[in-house]
């Protein structure tokens, strides 16, 4: 008899956890889906309490969002199109900028053994740490004094500061993967250490930058701290612009639900594409190098 | 010129305070392979990419061919190297793995030269059927063989080989050795074989360095090291199965063993000046006659048996140490029996206690 | 201690059979060593005899009971394994006991089996240091312990040498013998080295390709191999194989023109209608005449030391085949002596080896 | 086979040697200053020279907006200040309160989550990829979803709790409730990091670790807590770290979900630095409180940095 109950609590334990994994998949997955979903309601569903689960399409949110259809040209044409167009030119040069910096710094940690190597990768790393409010207090004189607010350029530089001792981290991890004897036998036959790196090293590790190139465009395209401060009207990034909804005259939550489903959508095909190395993004290179 | 191809003298290098090389002097003489045998950790790579100039040496020098090469880059020393694990690039199929060599500025061949040289090559290690393989899809004993050929394709002065084969199963080993003895016979190449294997180094090598904690303890051929062991490490590396120690002690003229009461005239030994007091006594197995029941002079006890088809060995127990010994042919033992061992005269070494350099400096070869 | 009985064992992943059909006893108390190349099979054996791979067919045995569904605790059996046998966060003490303690054991006993085993394999000063800080050779001591430590019925090696320095796997060697004699424990050892299985074996299983080659003392498979490849496998330097081609006086040898004198060959084995191959080892190859000695004239090539013995190498067409003997004169040797009782023939299709009486093994 | 036409390697070699011009070594010291002298240079201008200006301007008391005049020295008058207001203070408590719920509910979840995925089932890579999106999500998106669906008269939250007996909760409204809804939403995004850590710390331990822990007889229970959770315990540690230095300086989820309401109740330290800075203006005081706050985290990165090199090392 022993044996059975054993079995029997056994798998009553095994019930339980099963439970309370669903209900943890349930909370992690519901809101985003509740988030497409109410970003489709009318300003009548939205509020609807019970919330309502079948509801005819309301577009009206998206309209508005892109300044098309019944809301072209119109005042609450929310124009989030530029602050879109804004948030992709800034994330896209700015991540391409950190992931070429990052790159060289990160080959060079990963294969020389330089005086001061630790100090300059434990800055590099605590510039990723900052908190982004206690350097703006001084970037909002900065800016100023340099003309730098409500520009483009400006966000720029932030996007590459922000993600560069992320980028130089996550390469170093993917160029430890690299075996040292890539370099050595090919300069022991003939050619030159830049040869190397540049024909040998950096294709072994193409889905490695590619995978820093993800991460660093999901980060300078979902950073709102510096952009709210350092711009004012043109240079609004997307997530900028949705903040700016909750305004003196309440929320305008049709408005602000599409813009934020606008908002999510390349952040998750980015993230489809890295997938497999997201251990690897999230902890500096450090982990996930097999 | 002088006869040596590679001379390395006086190399030191540490890494972050913690000494890999502590001076290693050495020389390979050409058409010779020269092995590097050493534990684990001994510096045996580091002395190899000092010689390929991977290394910024702290001190030292590198003469190659004659020529101070200690500051020329790496592509520019024509030496060619096999590593024990990583060779082959993934990015290249087999082929060009071995044609990498010959596409380099400093040694660029015409295409044409290249596929002649490379099919030779790949017939000669027998991997000519592999060449538009993938490298991933290759065996173990396959991919060294690639690297193998990549090495010979340039006809480099010098070969350097970092333990390239210790990542294989036994008989894939000796398999591989032999043919790379053979291909240094017709090649006529020199090479430098570094190994923690003593059966690998003995195997093929023409003369050995024995190599331990950053320094060169001895180099010579197998009958030189045999002859005059120059520590006591060198001998416990040395011979299958090592040499033996004893605690001795020396008085006056006579040489006092501890754990057996047979004292050896101190004479044949040639202790230059009076150093009296506590050594270690090594004697090569072959020079002691072990007995069974205790007809021998000394009371043992058999500790442990390895019979090795032809001939069987034993561990002998002396109370207070073993030492192993291949018996004479037809003799056998078994674990726990008692024995007797006699040194034969004028054999053994006497080392000193504490640094376990050779003190003895008596010429007439002890082996026979 | 227990007797291991397989009967028509094998284990099966997807269409792969990684065992083939094994029947195996293993005595009580009996060091039975698994040898073969790698993908041979034999550590699946070994890890179904353990219980972590479960068998597709055939029954496991121990004393005659069927353990087949029985957990590796269940079987009380021990294991080292290959690369990572000790916890690497816990002392050398703690490690020891650890299969004790998760038994629930009480402390008294514990410590008086530790004193026990920490006597046997005198590690009195390692308790408190760490697996990571230890010298080589030690960590393997230290996982024999653990599993010597609660004298399991049967005791199972996966390769524990192979990562070890080549000083150092001597120095085990030696190490493991003696203590397998001192414990008597049953043991099975699975190892691609021939020199461990000779040294340590009551008994070798050669596998080959999942399937049992050859089972006998390590003296007969090394002077009576049944097989091509058992005479090559075992014994090193590796055993030259020499195809026969029926001639007027004798064999040919090879491509070469050196001519085996028909006396040489055992009647039964000429009767037999089929090619065959002469498998001789290097040490039954010698360059002066000895007793008995069949003399072969061909030219020897190269000579060479290794350690104390000295080497040679004569050429048969494109193969090299290799001799030894320490009474080498460079200059007057065009001839081979071969030892009589050295020589073994195999039928050249199957591989299979031709008893002097014509049987196939 | 031998090819007896070749020249020997040394006449070979020395031909080569007049093709090969003998360049000397070069030491790598060219390309080590070129390849790190323009990520040295972005960060010097971004973050050391601001770091810099901050501390000078905390000992001096001005204001942004006119910044000509009005430099007075004043000491450290302005850390004095802080120090002693005790709004300040509630602040640092509300946020290290903030921190504690966040961190240590999402390292119980993430840890059993974690555990449980290491069996492999059906499906298990896709869920484990879906899992992983909240913590991709821009915090103002998330803020603005977790402030509409915790409103208490239509949010869906409400809606749910009240199936279970729970009616009509003030999220948003009340003091602690916002507080455990600041840290809902924060652990609904972050706890997908430690699944994946947990994930990986679990399968960084080899399986002979578990089958020799099988052959010893060790249950499940024991080998959880005496073998997984030790052996894991480097790598969970560097994502307690990471989570403890990114909740400590939270400030869109914030901004977005609460706006610092109900009344200040939920301003954490960020807050208060942005508020001081570009509300009030009181550019001093602003930057001696940035100051504290990083130390406060540069203190926390040295941790974390060092405990990356060792797991890098160990790797």
């Amino acid at each position: 008899m022993a044996a059975v109950s054993r079995s029997d609590t056994a798998r009553a334990t095994r019930i339980f956890i099963l439970a309370l994994l669903t209900v943890y998949v349930f909370f992690s997955l519901g809101p985003i889906f509740w988030l497409a979903i109410s970003s489709l309601k009318g300003r009548a569903d939205l509020f609807a309490m019970p919330p309502v689960w079948i509801f005819d399409i309301d577009t009206t949110g998206y309209e508005s969002v892109f300044g098309v259809g019944a809301a072209a040209g119109t005042a609450s044409a929310y124009g989030v199109t530029d602050a879109l167009v804004n948030s992709v030119i800034v994330s896209s040069i700015g991540t391409l900028l950190a992931v070429l910096l990052g790159t060289l710094a990160g080959y060079v940690c990963s294969r020389h053994d330089f005086r001061g190597k630790g100090d300059f990768l434990f800055f590099v790393l605590s510039t990723r740490m900052l908190p982004p409010v206690a350097v703006l207090v001084f970037y909002h004189l900065m800016f100023a004094r340099l003309g730098l607010t409500d520009t483009r350029f400006g966000l720029v530089l932030v996007a590459i500061f922000a993600n560069v001792g992320l980028a130089t981290w996550i390469m170093k991890g993917f160029f430890d993967g690299v075996p040292k004897e890539v370099e050595q036998i090919a300069q022991v036959n003939g050619y030159s250490r830049m040869y190397a790196f540049v024909y040998l090293v950096l294709p072994m590790v193409r889905g490695g930058i590619a995978a820093t190139a993800g991460f660093c465009f999901i980060f300078a395209w979902n950073e709102f701290a510096f952009a709210s401060i350092l711009t004012t009207t043109d240079a609004k990034t997307l997530p900028v612009k949705i903040s700016s909804a909750s305004g003196a005259t309440g929320i305008e939550w049709t408005q602000i639900m599409a813009a934020g489903v606008v908002l999510i959508i390349p952040v998750l095909i980015f993230f489809y594409l890295i997938r497999k190395h997201l251990l690897m993004g999230m902890t500096f290179g450090v982990l996930g190098r097999n | 010129m002088s006869d040596a191809l590679l001379k390395l003298s006086g190399l030191k290098k540490a890494y972050r305070g913690k000494p890999a090389l502590r001076g290693i002097d050495f020389e390979v003489r050409p058409n010779e392979i020269f092995a590097l045998l050493g534990p684990t950790g001994a510096g045996k790579s580091s002395t190899i990419q000092a010689a390929a100039g991977l290394l910024d040496l702290d001190a030292g020098q590198v003469m190659l061919d004659g020529r101070d090469v200690t500051d020329i880059d790496p592509a520019c020393r024509d030496l060619s190297i096999v590593f024990e694990g990583f060779n082959l690039l993934p990015v290249l199929n087999v082929y060009d793995n071995i044609a990498f060599a010959l596409r380099s500025p400093s040694y660029r061949e015409d295409e044409a030269e290249i596929r002649k040289r490379v099919h030779a090559t790949a017939e000669l290690l027998r991997i000519a059927h592999h060449l538009d393989r993938d490298v991933g899809t290759l065996s173990g004993g396959e991919k060294q063989r690639v690297a193998i050929a990549r090495a010979l394709v340039r006809r480099p002065c010098m070969f350097l080989l970092d333990e390239p084969l210790s990542a294989l199963d036994l008989k894939l080993r000796e398999g591989l050795r032999s043919e790379l003895r053979q291909i240094h016979r017709d090649q006529n190449s020199t090479i430098l074989y570094a190994t923690h294997d003593y059966h690998g180094a003995i195997s093929i090598a023409d003369r050995i360095g024995i190599i331990n904690q950053g320094r060169i303890l001895q180099s010579g051929t197998i009958e030189e090291i045999f002859a005059r062991p120059a520590n006591v490490f060198v001998g416990r590396l040395i011979g299958s199965p090592a040499m033996a120690f004893f605690d001795a002690e020396v008085e006056g003229d006579q040489v006092q063993i501890k754990g057996c009461d047979q004292t050896l005239p101190a004479a044949p030994f040639g202790l230059s000046g009076r150093t009296d007091g506590a050594m270690q006594l090594g004697v090569w197995p072959e020079d002691i006659h072990v007995t069974d029941g205790n007809s021998g002079a000394n009371s043992a006890s058999v500790y442990a048996v390895d019979n090795r088809g032809y001939e069987c060995a034993v561990q002998i127990d002396f109370g207070t140490g073993l030492f192993r010994k291949v018996l004479d042919e037809g003799q056998t033992l078994k674990q726990g029996e008692t024995c007797g061992f006699r040194i034969s005269e004028g054999a053994g070494f006497l080392f000193d206690q504490a640094s376990g350099a050779c003190l003895s400096h008596q010429h007439e070869g002890a082996a026979r | 201690m227990a007797k291991v009985e397989l009967k028509n064992l094998s284990v099966e992943f997807g269409a792969f059979k990684a065992v083939d059909d094994v029947s195996l006893t293993v005595e009580d108390g009996e060091f039975a060593v698994y040898l073969g190349p790698s993908g041979c099979g034999k550590t699946t054996t070994l890890r179904a005899v353990a219980g972590l791979q479960n068998a597709t067919q055939g029954d496991i045995l121990f004393d005659g009971e069927r353990v087949n569904d029985q957990s590796p605790s269940e079987r009380n059996i021990a294991m080292v394994f290959q690369f990572v046998s000790l916890y690497p966060h816990l002392n050398i003490r703690e490690n020891i006991i650890f299969p004790l303690k998760a038994r629930g054991m009480p402390n008294a006993e514990i410590a008086r089996k530790l004193d026990w085993v920490v006597g046997i394999f005198n590690l009195g000063d390692e308790l408190k240091r760490y697996p990571g800080a230890l010298p080589p050779g030690t960590t393997q001591k230290v996982s024999l312990a653990r599993a010597v430590v609660r004298d399991p019925a049967v005791l199972l090696l996966d390769e524990p040498l192979s990562a070890i320095d080549e000083q150092f796997r001597e120095e085990m060697r030696w190490e493991l013998g003696h203590l397998q004699r001192e414990l008597g424990v049953t043991t099975i050892y699975v190892t691609h080295d021939q020199r461990e299985a000779m040294s340590l074996a009551d008994r070798i299983v050669l596998m080959n390709n999942s399937k049992i080659v050859q089972v006998a003392d390590p003296q007969s498979i090394f002077f009576n191999p049944n097989s091509e490849f058992a005479g090559n496998f075992i014994g090193s330097p590796s055993m030259n194989f020499i195809d026969l081609s029926p001639v007027a006086n004798g064999f040919r040898l090879g491509e070469s023109k050196a001519v085996l004198p028909t006396e040489a060959v055992p009647e039964a084995v000429r009767g037999a209608a089929r090619p065959i191959r002469l498998g001789v080892r290097p040490r039954d190859v010698q360059l002066l005449a000895g007793p008995g000695t069949v003399r072969v004239d061909l030219p020897i090539e190269d000579v060479f030391s290794v350690g104390r013995e000295r080497y040679f190498t004569f050429r048969l067409g494109d193969e090299i085949a290799q001799g030894v003997d320490a009474r080498t004169r460079r200059d007057a040797d065009t001839a081979i002596n071969l030892r009589p009782e050295g020589l073994m023939f195999f039928d050249a299709q199957t591989g299979q080896r031709i008893a002097a009486n014509g049987a196939v093994l | 086979m031998t090819t007896t036409t070749e020249p020997t390697p040394s006449q070979a070699a020395a031909m080569r040697h007049a093709k090969a011009k003998d360049r000397k070594k070069s030491s790598g010291r060219l390309m080590i200053f070129g390849f790190l002298s323009p990520t040295l240079i972005i960060l010097l201008f971004m973050v050391a020279y601001p770091i810099i200006s901050l501390i000078s301007y905390s000992f001096y008391n001005f204001s942004a907006l006119n910044p000509h005049e009005g430099y007075k020295w004043a000491g450290l008058d302005n850390y004095s200040y802080l120090l002693s207001d005790s709004a300040l203070w509630k602040r640092f408590i509300f946020t290290g309160k903030f921190v504690f719920v966040c961190v240590s509910l999402q390292m119980l979840i993430g840890i059993f989550v974690g555990y449980q995925l290491q069996k492999a089932f059906r499906g298990r890579d896709v869920i484990f990829t879906m899992l992983m999106m909240p913590m991709m999500l821009s915090p103002v998106v998330v803020g603005f979803l977790w402030r509409y669906m915790l409103n208490s008269e239509w949010g869906v939250v409400n809606y749910l709790l009240s199936g279970v007996g729970i009616t009509d909760v003030g999220w948003l409204s009340q003091t602690t409730p916002a507080l455990f809804a600041a840290a809902a939403a924060d652990t609904w995004m972050w706890t997908p990091f430690i699944i994946l850590l947990a994930t990986a710390a679990f399968r960084g331990i080899p399986d002979t670790i578990y089958e020799a822990a099988e052959v010893d007889g060790a249950s499940p229970a024991y080998k959880f807590f005496r073998l997984t959770l030790p052996m894991s315990a480097p790598v969970l540690f560097i994502a307690l770290i990471l989570r403890l230095i990114d909740s400590f300086k939270q400030y869109d989820l914030f901004f977005a979900l609460t706006g610092g309401g109900p009344g200040s109740s939920t301003e954490t330290v960020s807050f208060a630095v942005a508020k001081l800075a570009f509300s009030y203006f009181y550019t001093g005081e602003a930057s001696a409180l940035a100051v504290i706050l990083l130390f406060i985290i540069i203190g926390l990165s040295m941790i974390l940095v060092r405990h990356l090199n060792k797991m890098g090392e160990k790797y």
